[in-house]
């Protein structure tokens, strides 16, 4: 176990907090780094939709995980961005003005759909939420004459000054930048009064109010960050695929974004991203593993829902901190190696409580 | 003691459904005493908090306080703004961040003093940097000031109730209010703690120069730090005064303390108890 | 101390602790906590903030499992049982910080207390007799039980556990946030409890005036060990206890240095 | 006629939405959970009626029956083998926990070879009837719907309301650790709340079955249920009805008098709303925490 | 240069179904039919010698897995050609993943436009008619054959039913007639009351459907249960056997266009009577018309890496299958020919009718 002496206030404020940090976290983005020249293009493109996804859940994450408010409708916002994108590249705008359209497009949007969250919470704000999904799901189809209806629309490459950014690297490196700035923009907010605000309303809405805590200011400012984020992604997104339609952004899409970040474990930065990992190799291990099967079950239907299903259900139960949890014990574990005692991390009995009231 | 009002309320009323909680409560909290709300159960005064907190709105009557910016009519600030105002409060059933450190919880408590924002704080600006350095060392003289060095960093889920209540106090009180709201700080304390506790109280209105509107049920609390006592009952004013006055009111001693001081009665009959001293 | 557990009573205490030790998580609350309590007694535990006197209440009702040590309860092992079987054998807790259901009414908060018993009539009869005791709760029967203010809400959590008819009740702070007339209250309600119906009585409570004096028998918890027990009536007569639990001492000393004494058990 | 009839229609239809809301608010009543599982349940109740009538040849009835039975034993079992060793989680976690074993039945059933990928229909004894009033044509299945969803709506009021086992089943949502003290066997109510649910979701399966067909999706339709027990307030059963025939009836309205495509955003947009007007639905409680 | 996924002995092809979503069933039929031509091939020595190895990858019909299939199929496995790939806008988003890496989108499961225009022209081949051309040659025909007076749509609300009902307003426009009422549904939806109450309203005596299975059903259902009774017309998305199998009497009747027929067990031809047992020995399942589609897309596949000879690669195989015309096969397939610029196999479609509980062609094929 690593005994960290406080010495300075700044030491507490600190991002990395001890040496171990700063060292491990450089090593990652050399091979993040190094990714685009030794990483086959397969696996760099995977790494791409990682990132993006990312993002996405970094928003996600910043709305359900500190805030509390959980959102059944994500994709609405992922759509809004890879739609304001598309059609301003679409129009010639350059990369990064569109994707700051898109953003704020998106931002807007989450304010609007915070609206209801200020009224109603739990399961009312899911269904909100879920609702609002499908009417902007409803949107995108019907919108016809600028988002290309059902029958989708098509993306340029991005254009950065004045250069399209065409290969799978170049974009890479975009997606890279792109994570880190909005990875260090979140962590900035969480430990910062804004962040705290966030994570007091999650926890108790009465007395964060009561501390001088404007809730609707900060709920909405957090629909608004989240779906910025979301949007940004979005954006990305629709880069990376190039094509998009609105049946991408629907029901199905948002529920993996939230099991995306339950795995990853809500209320963690790593979180967002150990998630994304997840979301995006899972089904290739799933494609690569079926071959091993044998034939009555590798090729049977559904399997991946099944397995999908089966690792959440696993994950729920076994791992509720999800894979960021999971992390912290191994490290810990680690760390105390010869010391480590059986009933450690036990899990105590715990007892719900109605969350109608809070 | 100066005689200038801080806090005054007249008339309130306050009814939920067929029942007046409130009805026709009058008072004012003068700038720098301990002003002591006592009274059965039921009798109303949480509610009287929460109304000047502005959890509640009331049916009829007015809350005038006088704020930095000065008088105001506090049942027009919407409730987020109380706190701003300079009016901080403690929860009866003790309304703490369970999921986050005690440090966390009085960071918090700075909210209200925070100086930077949303874009300031995703950069994390110099600013920012200095005003969280700020907002650390006011938590820890808070902390020092309250004993809670000890705690400093668990959980508050995992602190016993009494430190708990102790927590609850400073946040409150990294605030920098001008008003505190105690209710019931000392329930939930032994004898020794509840000491500490009256202390601590005399410190805030005298060192922090804080004045204290308290709920408490412990009459050898009250009577200690107290400068004025308001008994209620059934949501009316019963009686007002000195503790020493109220205490020895006789509507207060019926409804509220009770006649019977000794508690030896409760023992049991030297005759009987023979059958259980097999221990012995 | 170990004489009283040598000695073999003449019969089962109702509940027996043996060298319990319970943690959360990494944190052990309590270490080797040895107690018991016997048929028709009251006893009590005291202790300062965090000793663990809740632990100790509910490691016995199942709430937390124990790392170490076993409990008994009549005589049978429940040891990390489910809470609700504990209950069924004539074990009723009221807890500490009241946890009433909040949106059922006061009536259906009773009738829960009374899940555990079949026969109507008695159950009703019990609720007669609980209204006798606290008649707000008969006026406000009607009310959702988390409108109440924290009072009310006190004087139902321990109707509630009345209502269960139990043969051994853990009291935990029952005098918590009643106003003083209702205190005394309570404890004589205990006390005609434990007298007329022969109710064991184990009781956790800040009030130690009124705990040791309503009291059998007495623990004292520090840190998570007993450091002292003995029968009410030697406790009340010792100086520690004078000083610590009862606010007995020189005022004027106290009041003007302001710097804690520190404790001398053993 | 025309609007009388479109009426008729919309009330059959939000019968369908208020059945299949039934059993949100009875796990949500008793549990304080949302399950996601609650439509797959369905498919799976209609799925298990199929086998039992195509393939074991079993007579109308006492497949309806066995299938019942079978389901709710399979509700149990759920709950005992994933849901109980998270008792006492938050409850989202279940939440996500219902999301996962949707997706696993759902796959689950499509595994099945030659069956489970496939439509079916459901022979039932009233099918392909059709009441006629006047002008009005009702079918058969509708009916059915129509009174099994009040039979069973009430049955459940009734339960919530006046049984101690209802009552006991909402303490124990509200206050797990209180209901423990209580000798609330919690774990065992839970038991029989999810299979209570999983009962009320086959008989909503089989109704169903006769008016959607029987395959793997069919438990989709519980997307639009949710708006229905939303807008009658979540823990309502009276509720999940009449948010129901609302969605239906405004359904059925707006597909014929507004333009193409607010039939299938109707659902969405009453239930927005709602959640604007009347944040806790029609017949959801005002809830405030006291401090 | 040797092409991707071929190498001496082998032949790698991958295919995307959906064997998951909304149309598992479809895409596990079409992953089947495949599989049976690719053992027959592989039981008579493979293809010039190149054993086929044969790939496929759920999408679940969602475009977003569709492209992270294909991105392992293309970039992993290394297939040479993706065929059959079912959905329009699964197929639509995968173009950016195969095209640069000149690996074919051949003959995919969906009736789009996209499937065979430009860009990248060259790497396309279909063989389904446009659901667009299905609706427009077929409507005024049959309408002109029935003498409709006013003629509705619905259709599913998405780029396959505005298809249809493009094709019907452009047919319908070629004998001066115009929709009279135009309703649509979301995919999924059971209820279908209001849109026929619409129809009905219209007096419409003619429908065409922009429909699939379970929406042709309760369509046609809700339709004979208020009394309303007109010609029903579908494309092939609602040619399948479930049509009838699970719509019972009620469906009799129904019209659609087709190409292939469906292949009953108890077949009157002996040649699909001898297929339809096969393959059901094999996978132990009824086969169903999209059996067809992917025996018959693998089948042309083959002909095609045959013709191009030992030297596969995607030019030689552009090259064969520009170069020849593909025959009618048992299912009675249309001629199929492509040149450089026509990557269509044919314009042609013709008609069936539910008769007495199962389909019968009614018709030649026509334009
Ligand atoms: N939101 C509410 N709805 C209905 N009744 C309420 C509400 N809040 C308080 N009451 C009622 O108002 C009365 C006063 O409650 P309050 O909490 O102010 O009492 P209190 O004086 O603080 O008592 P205690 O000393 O027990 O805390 C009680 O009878 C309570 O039941
Ligand atoms: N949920 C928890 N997680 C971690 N530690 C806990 C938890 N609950 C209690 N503790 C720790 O266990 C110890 C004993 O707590 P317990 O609540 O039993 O004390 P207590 O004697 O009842 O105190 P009080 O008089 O304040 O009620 C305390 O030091 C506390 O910090
Ligand atoms: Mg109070
Ligand atoms: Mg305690």
């Amino acid at each position: 176990m690593r005994f960290i002496f406080k010495t300075s206030y700044a030491q507490d404020i600190r991002l990395a907090k001890h040496g171990g940090h700063v060292f491990w976290y450089s090593l990652l983005c050399l091979v993040l780094i190094a990714a685009p020249f030794v990483a086959p293009e397969y696996w760099l493109a995977q790494l791409t939709f990682v990132l993006i996804y990312a993002i996405a859940g970094l928003g996600l994450m910043l709305l359900a995980g500190f805030t509390g408010q959980f959102s059944l409708g994500h994709a609405a916002f992922l759509g809004v961005g890879a739609y304001t994108q598309a059609v301003l590249t679409g129009m010639g705008w350059p990369f990064f003005l569109s994707l700051a359209c898109g953003a704020v497009l998106s931002a807007a949007v989450g304010v609007v759909v915070g609206l209801p969250a200020l009224r109603v919470k739990g399961i009312y704000l899911g269904i909100a939420t879920l609702a609002f999904g499908f009417i902007v799901e409803e949107g995108f189809a019907r919108w016809e004459s600028v988002t290309g209806g059902n029958a989708g629309k098509s993306v340029m490459p991005p254009q950065l000054f004045g250069h399209a950014l065409e290969t799978t690297e170049a974009f890479y490196f975009l997606c890279l930048g792109l994570a880190v700035v909005c990875t260090l923009a979140i962590l900035n907010l969480l430990r910062s009064s804004t962040g705290r605000a966030f994570v007091a309303i999650r926890d108790s809405e009465i007395s964060a109010q009561s501390m001088g805590i404007h809730l609707a200011y900060y709920k909405t400012l957090s629909f608004a960050l989240s779906a910025a984020l979301a949007g940004i992604a979005g954006a990305l997104y629709a880069h990376k695929m190039q094509f998009i339609s609105p049946d991408q952004f629907n029901i199905l899409q948002s529920i993996d974004l939230l099991l995306m970040i339950v795995i990853g474990g809500l209320g963690s930065v790593h979180g967002a991203f150990l998630g994304a990992i997840f979301l995006i190799l899972m089904p290739q291990l799933i494609a690569l593993g079926k071959d091993f099967l044998p034939e009555a079950i590798g090729q049977a239907p559904g399997l991946q829902a099944v397995i999908y299903g089966a690792v959440l259900i696993t994950f729920v139960l076994f791992e509720p901190m999800g894979l960021y949890g999971r992390w912290l014990k191994i490290r810990t574990w680690l760390q105390l190696f010869p010391f480590y005692r059986k009933g450690m991390f036990k899990r105590q009995k715990s007892f719900q409580k109605s969350d109608r009231l809070k | 003691m100066s005689a200038e009002v801080l806090l005054e309320a007249r008339n309130l009323s306050v009814r939920f459904g067929g029942l007046l909680a409130v009805n026709d409560v009058s008072f004012d909290v003068r700038r720098g005493e301990v002003f002591t709300l006592i009274g059965p159960n039921g009798a109303g005064k949480t509610t009287v908090f929460n109304l000047i907190s502005r959890i509640y709105t009331p049916t009829s009557g007015a809350i005038d306080y006088v704020g930095p910016k000065g008088r105001l009519a506090l049942t027009d600030q919407p409730a987020h703004q109380v706190a701003g105002l300079g009016i901080a409060r403690t929860f009866q059933n003790i309304e703490l961040f369970e999921h986050a450190s005690v440090l966390h919880n009085l960071l918090i408590g700075r909210h209200t003093q925070r100086e930077t924002g949303l874009w300031a704080d995703m950069l994390f600006t110099p600013r920012t940097r200095a005003a969280e350095i700020r907002a650390r060392e006011k938590a820890e003289e808070v902390i020092d000031f309250l004993d809670l060095q000890h705690y400093r960093d668990t959980l508050v889920a995992g602190l016993p109730y009494g430190v708990r209540k102790v927590v609850e106090m400073a946040r409150a009180l990294c605030t920098e209010p001008q008003l505190l709201l105690l209710d019931e700080p000392s329930s939930g304390l032994n004898v020794e703690e509840t000491d500490d506790m009256a202390f601590w109280i005399q410190d805030i209105r005298d060192e922090l120069g804080i004045t204290v509107l308290m709920v408490e049920h412990d009459m050898s609390l009250v009577s200690r730090v107290s400068d004025r006592v308001l008994a209620m009952n059934q949501g009316q004013v019963l009686a007002m005064g000195t503790p020493h006055e109220v205490q020895t009111h006789s509507g207060v001693v019926e409804a509220y303390l009770g006649t019977i001081d000794d508690v030896s009665n409760l023992r049991r009959p030297e005759g009987s108890a023979a059958a259980l001293e097999v221990r012995a | 101390m170990n004489a009283v557990l040598q000695t073999a009573p003449d019969a089962e205490p109702v509940l027996r602790l043996q060298n319990i030790e319970s943690s959360y998580g990494p944190i052990k609350a309590i270490r080797g906590v040895s107690l018991q309590v016997r048929r028709g007694e009251i006893a009590t535990v005291l202790g300062s903030n965090g000793a663990g006197k809740t632990t100790i209440l509910k490691t016995i009702s199942g709430i937390i499992d124990p790392r170490k040590g076993s409990v008994h309860f009549k005589g049978d092992n429940i040891t990390a049982h489910d809470p609700a079987a504990i209950v069924r054998r004539g074990l009723s807790h009221v807890p500490e910080g009241r946890e009433v259901f909040p949106l059922l009414s006061v009536r259906d908060n009773l009738l829960m207390g009374a899940y555990t018993r079949p026969d109507r009539d008695a159950v009703a009869k019990d609720m007669e007799t609980v209204y006798g005791y606290f008649p707000i709760l008969d006026e406000r029967k009607d009310q959702d039980a988390g409108l109440l203010s924290g009072g009310q809400q006190q004087m139902l959590a321990i109707s509630r556990a009345l209502m269960a008819n139990p043969e051994l009740i853990l009291l935990d702070e029952p005098s918590l946030g009643l106003s003083p007339r209702l205190t005394k209250e309570i404890f004589e309600i205990v006390v005609r409890i434990n007298r007329e119906r022969g109710t064991t009585i184990l009781l956790v409570e800040q009030n130690a005036n009124m705990a040791l004096n309503a009291s059998d028998y007495g623990y004292v918890l520090e840190n998570g060990r007993i450091v002292m027990e003995d029968r009410c009536a030697v406790l009340r007569e010792k100086d520690d206890i004078k000083e610590f639990y009862l606010g007995m001492k020189a005022d004027s000393v106290r009041g003007e240095r302001r710097w804690k004494k520190k404790k001398t058990w053993r | 006629m025309q609007f009388v009839q479109l009426l008729v229609s919309g009330i059959a239809q939000g019968c369908i939405y208020g059945l299949i809301a039934l059993g949100f608010v009875l796990i949500y009543k008793a549990t304080e959970t949302v399950s996601f599982a609650q439509g797959e349940l369905m498919m799976l109740g209609a799925f298990a009626g199929l086998v039992l009538m195509q393939v074991l040849g079993m007579p109308f009835w006492v497949a309806v029956l066995a299938s019942i039975a079978a389901v709710a034993a399979f509700g149990v079992l759920l709950e005992r083998v994933v849901i109980r060793p998270i008792l006492g989680q938050p409850a989202f976690s279940i939440v996500m926990l219902t999301i996962g074993i949707g997706y696993v039945l759902r796959g689950a059933i499509t595994m099945i070879p030659g069956f489970g990928t496939e439509t079916h229909t459901l022979p039932v004894p009233y099918k392909d009837q059709v009441m006629q009033l006047g002008s009005l044509v009702l079918a058969s299945e509708q009916l059915v719907v129509i009174g099994a969803t009040l039979l069973l709506c009430a049955v459940l009021y009734v339960m919530f309301r006046y049984t101690r086992l209802g009552v006991a089943m909402q303490a124990s949502s509200q206050n797990q650790l209180a209901a423990y003290y209580m000798g609330i066997p919690v774990q065992r109510l839970n038991g029989l709340a999810w299979g209570l649910a999983a009962a009320v979701a086959a008989i909503a399966g089989l109704l169903l079955a006769p008016i959607t067909f029987v395959h793997a999706n069919m438990g989709f339709i519980g997307l639009k249920a949710f708006p229905a027990a939303v807008v009658g307030g979540f823990g309502s059963l009276p509720g999940a009805i009449v948010g129901g025939l609302i969605i239906g009836v405004i359904e059925s309205l707006s597909g014929f008098y507004l333009p193409e495509g607010f039939k299938d955003i109707a659902a969405y947009i009453v239930v927005l709303l709602m959640l604007m007007v009347k944040p806790n639905g029609l017949f959801g409680e005002k809830l405030r925490k006291k401090v | 240069q040797a092409a991707q996924g071929v190498s001496k002995d082998t032949l790698t092809v991958g295919t995307i179904q959906d064997l998951s979503g909304p149309l598992a069933g479809f895409g596990k039929q079409a992953r089947m039919g495949m599989q049976l031509r690719v053992d027959e091939a592989n039981e008579q020595g493979g293809v010039n010698g190149r054993k086929l190895v044969f790939k496929s990858e759920d999408s679940g019909y969602d475009p977003k897995r569709a492209v992270l299939a294909a991105q392992k199929l293309v970039n992993q496995d290394k297939i040479f050609a993706m065929v059959g790939h079912i959905g329009t806008a699964a197929n639509v988003a995968t173009f950016p993943v195969l095209f640069p890496k000149n690996v074919i989108n051949f003959y995919p499961l969906t009736g789009a436009r996209e499937m065979f225009e430009e860009p990248n022209l060259r790497l396309k081949y279909a063989f389904s008619v446009p659901y667009y051309d299905q609706a427009r040659t077929a409507t005024p025909r049959l309408v002109k054959e029935k003498g409709a007076k006013k003629v509705c749509t619905i259709y599913q609300d998405d780029e396959f039913g505005l298809e249809v009902m493009r094709g019907a307003e452009d047919g319908l426009k070629t004998i001066g007639m115009e929709l009279a009422e135009k309703t649509t549904y979301k995919r999924g939806a059971t209820d279908f009351s209001s849109q026929v109450a619409k129809m009905k309203a219209a007096n419409c005596d003619f429908v065409v459907m922009g429909t699939v299975i379970r929406e042709t059903i309760g369509t046609i259902g809700e339709s004979r249960k208020t009394g309303f009774s007109p010609t029903f017309l579908g494309t092939t998305a609602s040619y399948t056997d479930l049509i009838h199998k699970l719509g019972g009497k009620a469906m009799d009747g129904l019209y659609a266009t087709m190409a292939v027929q469906v292949p009953y067990l108890d077949e009157a031809s002996q040649p699909i009577r001898f297929w339809a047992n096969k393959y059901k020995t094999k996978f132990n399942e009824d086969p169903g018309v999209f059996s067809v589609y992917g025996y018959q897309i693998m089948d042309n596949f083959i002909q095609g890496a045959q013709r191009a000879g030992a030297n596969l690669t995607a030019d030689s195989f552009i090259k064969a299958m520009d170069g020849m015309s593909i025959q009618p096969d048992m299912f009675g397939s249309d001629t199929l020919s492509y040149t450089a610029t026509k990557r269509l196999g044919t314009e042609r479609s013709r008609l069936s009718q539910i008769q007495d509980g199962r389909w019968k062609v009614v018709s030649d094929y026509f334009k």
